[in-house]
This record gives C-alpha cells, structure tokens and sequence, in this order.
C-alpha cells in the first residue's frame, strides 16, 4: 500500500498533473459551474471545453519548444512570431492579398502547406545560427523575434486581413457535426505524432544526449548539429501549425497580435511540466500538462472576473507556488526545519 | 538640406542659448519658403488598421510634389523610441516635428529640447500632458470622451425607439488596453454618461487588449458567467469582431435584428462589412485622417499666422442602418 | 617545462572584435548620413541619453548572465518603478528624495524575493523572473491603470537639468546654437558601469560570480557560498533595476502601465553582443555597454534612414541585428581555429 | 612537533543511504596528526561518499564526526565550512572552474587584497611560487580550460595543498599523473605530514600506498573492514581485504600477451604524416590486426592528441589515414565508428558520461549512433546487452536505469568501456581507461585487452602506469612534445628503456 502510494507520487509527471489538479480544483469553490458541460448548437460547451480547446496552440508550441530546449539548453522565442508569419502567408495565398474576401483565391490545401513552409523555414533559420553558427538560442532567435512579425505586416501590408469562408474557420472552430473544437484534435495529433517519432527512432535518446553532453555526444558519433538543427525546424513547424490555428479562430491575420508573447507561455509550459530549461532528460506529456495548466489558470481567473491588467500579479503568484511544489530543495528545507525543531524540543527536554 | 542660411543673423546670439530660443521662435519663418519644408513624424507602430490608415495619410500629405521632405519614424509602439527620434530629428535640423504620441505623459523633457532648437511641435491624434503648454504649438486627434459620451447617447435613444427604455438593460464592457488614452477616454467617458440611466447596469469590464481572439476569449468568459447581456460595450471593432464570434459560437444571436446589441468604435472599414451583414449595431467613428489638417496647420504656422492649440478632428457615428450608404464614401 | 605562449584571451577577443564593429559601423553611419549631421558630437551622446537605463540594466544583466542565470523581469520593475515613482509623488504628494529611496528599497526586496526562489529553492531563474516579470507589471496595473505625469519640481529640475560641454557648439537651420550636452542620468549610468567593473574585477565577490557561472558544482567545492552568491547577485540586480527605472523615468517623467515592455530583451541582447554568455562564466560589463551603443546606433540608423514603414523598420532592425552577431560569430571562430 | 599519535579526526557509526544503495554503513574513520592515511576499496565502496560526508557535500542521516579542537561533535553544511574548520579537500573529479584564470582557481575565496581590492599581481606572484614547488611553471594568468586534465589535477592538488590547515584529502588524486608527477606529490605530502597535518590519501596504486602511507582504512560494500598499520599488511592481505576474495595474480596476463604477439597479421590502421597543426606534429603510424600499441610520454606530451586526430576527435589538417588499406575520409567521430573505430577518452566527465542518462543508455548509445536514428534497439535487445556488460564488467549498480552519475567513479569508467565493447570495434583506443579503477577491475580489463587483441582486435593503450602497459602491449610509440620522436618494439619494452625513451636520451629520430 504505501508503496504502490510511493510509486504513485514518485512517478515523474506525478507533480504537473497534481498543480494542474489544485488549479482546477479552485474552481469548485469558486466557480462551481465551471465543470458544468452541455451542448449546444450541437457542440460540447462549458468551460472545460475552453480549456482545452484555447490550450491547443499552446500545447503545440509548447511540443516543439520542449524538444528545443532538450537539444539546445535554450529556449526559441520566435514562435510566436513565425506563427504569425505562418498565418500571414496561409490567409495572404488564399485570400489572393485581400484585405476581406469570402471564396478561395487559392486552393486551401496550397495556403495550409504554404504556412507550414514558412514555419520551417523560419525554424530552419533559427537552428541554422543555433547549430551551424553556434549563436547562444535566445540570440539567435531573436532575430526573427524582431523580424517576424515585421515580416507578417509586410505580408499583410499592415493591415488585418479577413478571410470570410466557412471552411477557413474549421480548423479554428469546429468541423460539421463533430462536438469537440477541431483544435483540440490537432494538437492531439501533433502530441502523438511527437510521440511516435520519440518511440520509434532513436531520436528522443539523441536529443537527450546532446542537450546533457555535447562533446561526448560528439565522440560516440551523433552530429550534434544536424540534431539541434532538426529540433529547430521542427519547433518552426510547430509554430507554422499553432499559427494557422490562431488565423483559423479570428478568420484574419494581425500580424501584430497573432500569438503575441506565446513563446512565454511556451517555456513556462515546458518548466512547469518538470523539465529543466538547462537541457537534456525532458517530458514531453509534462509540458503538455504544463500547458494546459496555463490554459487553465487563465480560463479560471477569468472565470473569477479578476481583471485582465491584474491577472499577471495572480499568474505569477501562482506559477511560483507551483514550482516550488516541485522543488526538492523546498521540501528539504521544510524536512531540516522540522528535525531541528524537534530537537530543539528533545534538546528541551533533557534540559 | 542646407540651411546655414540664418547662421549671420543670430551668431551674436548664440552666447546665450535660453534667449535664442524666444528669438528663433520668431525668426523661423524667414526664406525657407522657397525650399522643401522638412517634417518629422514619429508615429506610434502599425498595430491596427486605424494606425495604418493614420500613417497613409501623413505620407500622401508630406509628398516631394506638395513641398515636403518627410522623415518618418516608427516607434514601434514604445514611447522610448518616439524620445529618441525626437532628439534625431532635431538633430537632423528638421523644420517641424510631429508626433502621433504613444502615451500622454512623459514629453517633458524632450520637448524642452525641442524649444530650444526653435523647432515647433505638432501632436495628433492622443493628447499630451506635459507642465508648459508653450512646448508645443498644437494639438489635432479625436476626442475619446466625446465618442464615450456619443456611445451612450445613440445607445440611449436605440433603446427608446425599440421601447425598452424602461427595461433593466446589462452591459459588459470589452475595454482596450489599459491605460492607452483610446481606453481611458471611451470608458470615463460611458461612465460618465451612463450614471443618467439607472436602468443600465454595467455587469463587468475586461480588457480585449483591442485585439479580436482576446475579445473573443474575453467574451466567451462573460457569456458563461451572464445569461442576459443586453449589450457589448466594444472599445475598438476588432474586438467586436471577435465577441460577435463568440456569441454565435454561444447559440445567441447580435445586431439590429439579435438579442445582443453591438456598441463598437473606430468604424473601421470591416465594421461596415458587419453592420451590413446585420451583426453589430453602431460604430462610433475615430478618424485617423490627419494629414491635410496637420499640413493647413504648417502653412499657417509657415505664414506666421497662430493657431488653435487645441483642434477636434469631425468624427461620425455610424448606426447599421446607414452602414450600406456610408461605405461607398470611406476611405479607410 | 615548456613554455606557453600568452594566448590572447578568447573572451577578450570578443570584446575587442565587438568594439571594432562598433567603430566601423559608426564610420559608415557617419558617410552614409553624412549630409544629415549623423557626425555630430550631439548625435552620438545621444546614445548615451536615450540609453541611460539600459546601461545599468545592461550591467545587472550582465551579472546575473555571468552566473549562469537570466532576469527577464528587468522591463516590468522599471515599469513597476516608474509607476511608484509618478503615484508617490504625484497622488500621495511625497517628495522625490523619499520616494527614490522606497523604490530602490522595493527593487531590493522584488530582488531578494527572487534570488531567495533561485539561489535557495533552486527554481530556474526564467521561471522565476518570467513570475516576476508577470507580477510587477500585473502591479503597476493595481497601483494605477491612468498614466500619471511627473509634475514635482525637485525631480523635473533632476530630468531637465542639461550639463553641457564647453566645446563643439554647432548653429541648426533655426539659427540656433547649441553646446553638445548630456544630463545627469548618463554620469550616474556611467558611474555605475565602472562601479561594477570594479566589483567584478577586483573583489571576492565579483570572483565568485565568475566561478558560479563558470562551474557551480566546482565552485560550491572550492569553498565558494554559492546560494549566497547568487542571492547578492540578484538582490543587486533588483536594486540596479530599481535604479535603471529611476534613469529611464528621468527621461519620461511618467509612469504608466505599458511602460519599457521588451526592455528585458533588449537589455539581454546588449549583454551578449557585448559577449557575453547565456550559459555563464564569461562576460564584462563594457562589453555591454558597447551591446547598447550598437543597439543604440542600429535605431540612429533608422531614423535617419526617415522613411522605412514599421515593417520595415523591424525587418532592418533584425537584418542588421542578425548581420553583426554573424559575423562577430564567424570572427570569434575563425580566432578559435588560430 | 606535538605527539604525533594525538588523534585529529573521528568518524563515528557513519550510516550513508541513496535510493536503493546503502553507501555507508556503520562505519569508523580516525586520523592521526602527522599521518599519511590511506583510504582503500573496490570502485564504489563508499571511498568518495566517505569523504563528501566528512566535508559537507552530502548530508548523512546518522553518525558523528570529531575534530580535533572543537569540543562537540560537528557537522559540516557545506565544503566552505569544512575549510573554515581547516580541511581542504582535493575531489575525484577535477573540480576548478574553467573559465577562470589558473592563479584565480589557486586563490578563489582567499584572494590577496590592497586596499580592500584583490591584488592579481601578488596573487599571480603566489600562484607562481605555488606550482613551482610542483615544478610546473605555466602561464597562470591564463583561463584554466586552456590545460589538459592531468595538470588541471595538479593545479587542484596546489590549491588543497596551499590551503592545508589541519587534515587535507586527496581522492584518486594520482589517477592521471605520471610517475614524476607523482614522486613530486610525495615530497610535498611527506613535507605537510611533517608539520603535522593529516592526510587522507584515496588511491588505487598499491605501490604508492606503500611508498607513503602510515596506515590504512579498508571499506568494503559501504562497510568498514580495517584499519591497519601499513607494515603489518602485506599487499596480497589488503587485496583480499579490499575485494574480500583471494586474488589472482598478473603474472597470468603477459604469458597470453607473448603468445599473441607473432601473429600480427594485416594492417588495420595505417597513418600517414597525420598532424592537426598547434596540438599534434605529423606522424607515421601503423598498427596491425590483434596488435595493442601503447602511447608514452611526458604529461602533456601529447599521446591524447595523437590518439584524438586519428579518431577525428580533433581535425586532423594534414596526411592520411589508411583503414584495412583503403583511405578512409574521416571527417567527424561518426565516421571513425562507421570505419570501424572506438575511442574511450581520457576526460570521462567532459567527454564521457551522459551524467543524466542512465546506464543503459549510456551503454548503448554508441551502438545505437551507429546504428542510425531509424533502427532502435528494442527495450529487450538494450536490456540484454545491458546487463550482460553489468555482469561481465562488475558494474556496481543499485539498477540498469540508475542515472550514471550516481555510479562511484570507477563504475562510470567501465559503463564507458561497456559502451565501446557493445559496438565491437575493430580498433580501439583506451585512453587512460584504468584511470580511477580498482586493482581487481583493473587486472580484469588488462586481461580483457589482451583477449579482445588475441580475438584480433587492435587496440590502442594510453595509460601513465608504464607497468600496466607493459604487461598489454605489443609495441609502443614514444611522444615528447606533440611530437611522435619514436617506436618500441615487444622486445625493447621494460621499464628501462621505456623511461629512456620517453626522457630523450635515447630519441632515435
Ligand atoms: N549521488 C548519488 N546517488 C546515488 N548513489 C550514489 C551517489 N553517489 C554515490 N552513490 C553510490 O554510492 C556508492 C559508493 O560510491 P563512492 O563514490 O563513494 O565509491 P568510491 O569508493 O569512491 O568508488 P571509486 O573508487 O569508483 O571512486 C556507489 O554504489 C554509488 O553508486
Ligand atoms: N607540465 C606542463 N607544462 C606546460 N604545458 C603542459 C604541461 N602539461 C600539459 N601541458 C599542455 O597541455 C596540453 C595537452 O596535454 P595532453 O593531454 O596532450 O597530454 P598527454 O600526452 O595526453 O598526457 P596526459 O594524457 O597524461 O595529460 C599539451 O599540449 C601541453 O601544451
Ligand atoms: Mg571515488
Ligand atoms: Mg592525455
């Protein structure tokens, strides 16, 4: 019994999925409808659903970036700018440069792999100055950081530009007669895609070496850089699918504000799910339980009517007790702190 | 560009840089007539099409043909930025700066060194606070509380001819970001207004952060936690956009003929799209077209005339019903 | 034994290729813009007014970097500082002095909050920096969401008070004279520079800070108190954010909620254009202030340019971003080989 | 001097646990002043864990520790207090920081000062009267990265030995130092024990405990088995103390070694005027099918070089390289393996052990690098190879899937081993790969060698113990100053001439 209990809270996503647990659980004291689910229009509908139907980019982004940071030790912060890229290309392809249409100037399917191409362009970009050039990741993508969405608005010409067709809005809604938001099946897709990949091949045990030991991952005959340019690119495809979600939702591209500062939420999905920024062993369902708790918190605090200028000071305070959850050096501190309380008493007690 | 052509004039009063400035602020209009007339403008970012439209503007203004040299600048919607190029600009000996500011505050400073420099400075579109009025020649933009107050006003007299004037009416609030002067207006300025009509209930405001997924997102939330929300407070179309969505997403319906009356600003040209298609009710105009007015400005500034410090720029307010009109005529 | 011939430092290296860069690239301003008084004296101390508090945010970057460590809060506390500033004196009626005290006070303890989480709790420093970054601009919304304008005197006449050099006067097209002139924040940004060059360089605790960075493990068996370390270090640098956001309020006079966002960034990519690393160990604060000068100058460039659209003004600005920091990359390698 | 049986250190009932391993358990340590005190076990038997217990690296759960001078029974938090009580301790690995200059590692934490500032002159000045005790003299204004890891370990011992106040703790500290770095170590360690300073000595040459110990603690298991007085243990007892078995003696291994060596058969490897400009002078060299070369030279002379361009784990920029006859383009390590080739290097912490991947992983990584990222060993393939080298190489671990870095030292050598046996290479190098491991493993590898060689595998064998090489190889390459300055053959390989050689007197080039 106490072992299997031991087991239990030794398994390594034990504690991401307890804080992503306590988060929810908040709300049955405070918003007890918010597990309440009904259908309506033929679609599930409640406040869960938001969840996990807002947390697909995330959970998208937050994949590619895990493996980013496994390779590298750094973090990509153009993601979410190649999203918009990635968007500004689809909508600018189908829409034939429109500012507002309603039928295809293009076919879809030309408009989909068109943004999926600039992602990995963009992501082959970044591992290149990572990889190859050996530019410390934050740097390096801060390039396109700055330039992406410079490149969207070039694109868009800084306008918003709408893309009125039904079939457009799938990806971001929800398909005929299916009740759950199509997103959420993307970033499903894109999870277990991830997984098989990391199962399959030897690539999750490459990545996991070069990201702990370069040099020796070098001398036992893995090409480092092809490894850290792969994760790259792969980050950039990651970023071009959330991006077309993103457009997909609002039917139009800003280029200014599509998937603005979600490489923040990214990396601190990935942290929150347990891995180390500093590179190496990494869970990828951690991070997805990292990012839906993101998600989470921040459905709940609206769902609390906290103000959106306010929410960053409950965001936070919430992310440090969570990591401190996680911290072993915490509960050791708190361990040292009882024995030496209790020897003070003993202490007292011979005295 | 040249321009040593005053260095004779005032050599002897150069000893003195304070007294030079009260002096240069008269002397500026001498022989420049006959060459191009440098502008500077520092303009917030591109973050909307509003800004857009606003930037367009001011270029197709200061042409080479119309007699202008333009030195444009893009703060990116950083105030820092805007300080720097002001400091480049008088660097650059321009002669007028104008600036579309990202904030209200904090122009002190470099405005000072503006004045100094004997350089004139004009501000569109947000309005400005700084300590002495004398740091720049003028102001032209839109007034943020005069849209809240002409919000209220249309609201109230919608609701009277739909004859729910005595109903309990529950609105929520979908505000820009907090803090931008767009926001700080249109909401003091509902507020203000809304205290003469008891029955109005403001049920909750949140921020959009003038963007459509937060509008949405933002919306959806209030959908959930509000079962009659008579009417949508937009502060920007953007984000009217995306609280349409997510009524419909929610199985209830907006506009003249829906449950959910859509108040919005800016009357960009894809709230007229909307209004047309029946899903949102009113947009209150923002004008972004300062350009020829700033320039009327300049040539009076340029023939030694003063001008009003404080200038309005004309703006509507656009119900669905004349949207298919209207359209036609817009530029933007 | 055999004798080592003194191998010029790689880091320095770096530095040195950084400076050069930055002269050459000055250079080619000045040619470019020739006819637009890009060569003024006024244009490049420019630099120095505009940038007055990313130099010292540069600088507490540049120590948190060496340990191995990030502080993404820097924006949100100078945002957080400015705010205070503007509500203490302008809503609560306090004088300037009190005032700058309570917040270099707050910055200290927003930096003992974090290096506590960091150096004790062992929480990734981007964590708990991005928490912080979150929370000090989440409460500069809490203390107020109007923008609030300095209108106290003592502070005006500390922002406004120009300290002009006695040479290099030049006459604008208004007929103007003007002296070249800086103000008071750059000889304090200045100051502090060399102040925690010192530091670094010549005291046990600077040391520490290297061999931190360097190899923690190694460091905690030398003997080093690596939490406490790490703690000072980030206490300082809550205090040097504190301060940055006092510098950077000297020239806005104003507090405001969307105030210095992406400064962190900013303060991050002059650090290591100054060469220094993210992965800790090497880094000079010098470096970093000429990270900010060519920051700094890449903007002159844009403005002078005077027509690029604010796509283009971004695009530019990463090309010629990514354009330095390849081939400072492809400079320090090739030294490498050698 | 005070009596110099006057006890300076206890250790008492000392119990260490890490998950699902007990590494200490009950046991007693005492130190004497004035006394060299040898601390002995097989790889992991709770030597290093000892130690880090003494000097707050790991906390302990029960026991207590006496020193001389404080009336109560201390508990050390961290290594800064140890040194504030007067231990300074030298690490199994190599623990300075890289980045920063060779005089600040000898100093940090006790810099000279004027005027509240550090001094860099006097403290490069001391730093320079410092390594000349240990006749090195280098530049040390230079960053430490810059030197090799034998005299990294140097300059780690000069800053323990500087800093020595009461007991002073050198763990393996002799594991990649030849012997004239060694005998230099002595005098300076004879001279501390003089003054009357303890000092624990953690070693796995027999011959140095002979030479310099007063006495010796046998650990076993994490279990203490002795003390003992050096005298009154003759080396085969303390072998079957440390390893609780008789031991088989060396003699058996040259015998095989003899047999092997006529049958050298087709050339495996053949180098032409291969050289990577500023680490390594062109060479010629060949070896053949079943052969073991041995490289020898002076610290720093560069046989790790030599072995790292052949294997591409430096570029080489000049001459050739000839596999089995063909030329073969060997751009990076993959293409070394592809070729056939292995390599173990010297420096296992930097460049071997994947510290957060466990033991299975780390074995198979190399094989599964060859293999390709596309054919994954199965879990049952990757469990079975696992554990066969567990057993064949006595790999003490609580499990397969432990992280390697919780193995002792010596058990994280032979999972590197393991990694390069797995991929069965034709060629081989082994860089220093007995370094840190214990008599009996160490036997078992040398046997190992010349079986793999007998089975016909080349191999390459860098060792500083001249013995152990003598005892594997078949010829031997003499290196002084990255240069290769001359070949032995089987027959001109004894202690003598190699030392000859390997001074210059008698360099044939
Ligand atoms: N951090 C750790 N976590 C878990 N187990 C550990 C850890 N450190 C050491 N051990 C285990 O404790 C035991 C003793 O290890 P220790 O390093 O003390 O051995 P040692 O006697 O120094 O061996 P060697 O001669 O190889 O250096 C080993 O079984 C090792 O696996
Ligand atoms: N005592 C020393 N004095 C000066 N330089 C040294 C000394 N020892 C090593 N070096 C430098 O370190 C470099 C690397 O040495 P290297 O590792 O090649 O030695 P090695 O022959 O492999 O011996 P070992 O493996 O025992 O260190 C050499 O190029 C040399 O310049
Ligand atoms: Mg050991
Ligand atoms: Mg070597």
């Amino acid at each position: 019994m106490n072992n299997t209990l031991k087991k239990i809270t030794g398994y390594r996503l034990f504690l991401p999925l307890v804080c992503l647990a306590l988060v929810l659980l908040v709300n049955v004291i405070k918003t007890p409808n918010f597990f309440a689910i009904s259908i309506q229009n033929g679609v599930f509908y409640g406040y869960i659903v938001d969840v996990i139907n807002r947390a697909s980019e995330l959970v998208i982004l937050a994949v590619g970036m895990t493996l980013v940071v496994a390779a590298s030790g750094g973090t990509d912060i153009s993601v979410g700018a190649v999203s918009a890229v990635a968007g500004a290309v689809a909508i600018f392809i189908i829409g034939g440069g429109e500012a507002s249409t309603d039928f295809y100037h293009a076919p879809y399917i030309l408009g989909f792999f068109a943004a999926l191409l600039a992602g990995t362009l963009c992501g082959a970009w970044n591992g290149f100055l990572v990889a190859k050039m050996k530019i410390q990741p934050m740097v390096a993508t801060l390039i396109l950081f700055t330039a992406g969405r410079g490149i969207a608005q070039l694109i868009t010409g800084g306008n918003i530009l709408y893309m009125r067709v039904d079939s457009f809005k799938q990806l971001g809604g929800f398909i005929q007669g299916v009740p759950l938001p199509t997103p959420v099946f993307v970033a499903i897709f894109v999870v277990l895609i991830t997984l098989f990949i990391l199962k399959k091949t030897a690539l999750g045990l490459y990545i996991q070496t070069v990201g702990i030991n370069a040099k020796a991952a070098r001398l036992v005959g893995l090409n480092s850089v092809l490894i850290q340019f792969l994760t790259y690119t792969f980050c950039g495809i990651c970023a071009g699918i959330a991006g077309m979600i993103i457009t997909s939702r609002v039917y139009s591209i800003d280029a200014n504000n599509a998937g603005l500062n979600m490489e923040l939420d990214a990396i601190l999905a990935v942290a929150l799910g347990g891995n180390s920024l500093g590179g190496g062993k990494f869970s990828l369902i951690g991070s997805v339980i990292g990012a839906i708790t993101i998600q989470a918190l921040t459905t709940t605090l609206y769902a609390m009517k906290v103000s959106a200028d306010q929410l960053p000071v409950y965001k936070a305070i919430v992310v440090i007790i969570i990591v401190s959850l996680q911290s072993p050096e915490l509960k050791r501190m708190l361990r040292n702190a009882k024995l030496q309380l209790q020897n003070g008493q003993q202490g007292k007690k011979v005295a | 560009g040249g321009g040593s052509t005053n260095t004779a004039k005032t050599t002897d009063a150069t000893t003195e840089t304070t007294e030079t400035t009260e002096e240069a602020a008269t002397t500026e209009t001498t022989d420049t007539s006959s060459e191009k007339i440098i502008v500077g403008f520092s303009q917030v970012g591109a973050e909307s099409d509003w800004r857009t439209a606003n930037t367009e503007s001011m270029k197709s203004t200061f042409t080479e043909a119309n007699g202008y040299e333009l030195i444009f600048d893009d703060a990116q919607q950083k105030q820092e930025n805007q300080i720097k190029a002001v400091r480049n600009f008088i660097q650059q000996d321009v002669d007028y700066i104008v600036i579309a500011p990202v904030t209200e505050t904090g122009w002190d400073t470099v405005l000072q060194e503006a004045k100094e420099a004997g350089i004139p400075v004009i501000i569109v579109d947000r309005m400005i606070d700084v300590s002495d009025d004398s740091l720049f020649e003028c102001w032209v933009g839109s007034n943020f509380l005069q849209e809240g107050y002409d919000a209220v006003a249309w609201l109230a007299e919608y609701l009277d001819s739909k004859g729910r004037a005595d109903e309990d009416i529950n609105i929520v609030t979908l505000q820009g970001t907090i803090g931008s002067s767009a926001q700080i207006g249109r909401t003091d300025g509902f507020e203000e207004k809304m205290a003469a009509y008891p029955k109005w209930k403001m049920l909750e405001r949140q921020t959009g952060e003038f963007t459509q997924s937060k509008g949405q997102e933002v919306m959806e939330s209030f959908l959930k936690s509000y079962d009659d929300i008579d009417v949508v407070i937009a502060e920007n179309d953007n984000m009217a956009f995306g609280a349409i969505d997510a009524i419909e997403a929610a199985g209830k319906t907006c506009g003249p003929d829906g449950d959910i009356t859509i108040v919005s600003f800016d009357a960009v040209a894809a709230a007229f799209d909307a209004m047309i298609a029946g899903k949102m009710n009113v947009s209150v105009e923002c004008n972004p077209l300062h350009g020829p007015r700033v320039a009327e400005i300049i040539q009076k500034l340029q023939a030694g005339e003063t001008v009003d410090k404080l200038q309005y720029v004309d703006e509507g307010v656009f119900p669905a019903e004349t949207a298919k009109d209207i359209k036609p005529t817009r530029a933007y | 034994m055999r004798a080592r011939k003194k191998k010029i430092d790689g880091n320095s290296f770096l530095l040195m290729i950084t400076i050069v860069l930055f002269a050459i690239m000055y250079v080619i301003g000045m040619i470019v813009f020739a006819d637009k008084n890009f060569g003024k004296l006024q244009v490049f101390l420019n630099l120095f007014i505009n940038n007055a508090g990313l130099i010292v945010a540069a600088t507490g970057m540049t120590m948190v970097l060496i340990t191995g460590g990030i502080d993404i809060s820097v924006g949100s506390v100078i945002a957080m500082t400015c705010m205070l500033l503007a509500w203490m004196m302008e809503i609560k009626g306090m004088g300037a002095i009190p005032s700058l005290v309570i917040v270099l006070v707050i910055g200290l303890i927003f930096g003992l909050v974090q290096g506590f989480l960091i150096a004790y709790l062992k929480i990734q420093p981007f964590i708990v920096t991005l928490a912080g970054m979150f929370f000090a601009r989440g409460m500069t919304a809490i203390i107020s969401t109007e923008m609030i304008s300095i209108k106290n005197s003592l502070f005006l006449s500390w922002a406004n008070a120009k300290i002009y050099l006695p040479f290099g006067g030049t006459i604008n097209r208004k007929g103007v004279m003007i002296y070249p002139y800086i103000y008071p924040s750059v000889v304090l940004a200045i100051l502090t520079l060399i102040a925690f060059f010192v530091i670094l360089k010549f005291t046990k605790f600077g040391r520490s800070v290297y061999a931190v960075g360097g190899n923690e493990q190694s460091a905690l068996l030398m003997g080093l108190n690596v939490k406490r370390t790490k703690l000072k270090v980030y206490i300082v640098n809550g205090l040097l954010g504190a301060f940055a956001g006092f510098l950077f309020c000297l020239n806005t006079c104003a507090g405001f909620v969307e105030q210095a966002k992406g400064f962190e960034m900013e303060a991050i990519a002059s650090a290591v254009i100054g060469g220094t690393l993210l992965t800790g160990g090497v880094g000079n604060v010098f470096g970093s202030l000429f990270g900010v000068l060519i920051k700094g100058t890449i903007e002159t460039f844009i403005t002078f340019q005077g027509t690029l659209s604010s796509w283009w003004t971004k695009i530019t600005i990463a090309v010629l971003l990514a354009f330095f920091i390849i081939l400072q990359s492809i400079l320090a390698k090739k030294k490498q080989k050698k | 001097m005070e009596n110099v049986n006057k006890i300076l250190l206890t250790m008492r009932h000392i119990n260490k646990n890490f998950p699902g391993v007990v590494a200490l358990s009950e046991v007693d340590f005492t130190l004497r002043m004035g006394e060299i005190h040898a601390l002995m076990g097989e790889n992991g038997a709770g030597k290093s864990t000892l130690i880090k217990v003494l000097t707050g690296v790991e906390e302990f759960e029960t026991g207590e520790i006496k020193l001389d001078g404080y009336d109560h029974a201390i508990v050390n938090r961290s290594p800064q207090e140890a040194q504030g009580k007067g231990i300074s301790t030298v690490y199994q690995e190599v623990n300075l920081c890289p980045n920063l200059t060779v005089a600040e590692n000898l100093f940090i934490g006790r810099e000279p000062k004027k005027f509240g500032m550090i001094d860099w002159k006097t403290m490069n000045q001391k730093s320079n009267e410092i390594l000349k005790n240990l006749n090195i003299s280098i530049d040390v204004t230079v960053a430490l990265e810059n030197y090799s890891l034998a005299m990294q370990q140097m300059i780690a011992i000069a800053r323990a030995i500087d800093m020595s106040a009461k007991v002073l703790i050198l763990d393996e500290p002799t594991s990649s130092l030849d012997d004239g770095e060694v005998e230099k170590l002595f005098v300076l360690m004879k001279k501390l024990k003089s003054q009357g300073i303890g000092i624990i000595f953690v070693t796995h040459f027999l011959e140095q405990v002979y030479e310099v110990c007063d006495r010796i603690t046998v650990l076993r298991n994490g279990c203490l088995v002795g003390e003992y007085e050096v005298e009154k243990l003759p080396r085969v007892q303390l072998v079957a103390k440390m390893m609780g078995k008789d031991f088989d003696d060396l003699a058996s291994i040259k015998k095989d070694n003899l047999e092997a060596e006529k049958k050298s058969g087709t050339l495996v490897i053949d180098a032409k005027h291969l050289g990577a400009t500023g680490t390594i002078k062109p060479f010629d060299l060949q070896i053949h099918e079943g052969e073991v070369i041995g490289l020898t030279g002076l610290l720093g002379s560069g046989r790790s070089e030599l072995a790292r361009v052949i294997y591409a784990a430096d570029k080489a920029d000049s001459g050739e390289l000839f596999v089995r006859g063909k030329k073969a383009v060997i751009n990076a390590p993959i293409d070394a393996m592809k070729a056939g080739m292995g390599y173990l290097p010297e420096n296992r912490k930097e460049e071997g052990i994947i510290a957060d991947l466990s033991v299975r992983e780390n074995i198979m990584i190399a094989l599964q690098a060859k293999k390709g990222m596309f054919h994954r060993l199965s879990v049952k393939e990757q469990e079975e190879f696992t554990d066969k080298y567990i057993e064949l190489l006595q790999i003490k671990t609580a499990d397969r899937e432990v992280p390697i870095k919780q193995l002792s030292g010596g058990n994280q050598q032979k999972v590197i081993l393991a990694r390069w046996l797995l991929t069965n290479p034709e060629f081989l190098i082994l860089d220093e790969p007995t370094r840190g491991i214990d008599v009996g493993t160490k036997t078992e590898i040398q046997k190992l060698v010349v079986k793999l060689a007998k089975e016909g595998m080349s191999i390459m064998f860098i060792s500083s113990e001249i013995e152990e090489m003598i005892r594997t190889c078949n010829k031997m390459a003499v290196l002084r100053d990255g240069c290769k300055v001359g070949e032995l053959s089987e027959s001109e390989l004894n202690q003598d001439s190699i030392m000859r050689a390997i001074a210059g007197g008698e360099a044939d080039e």
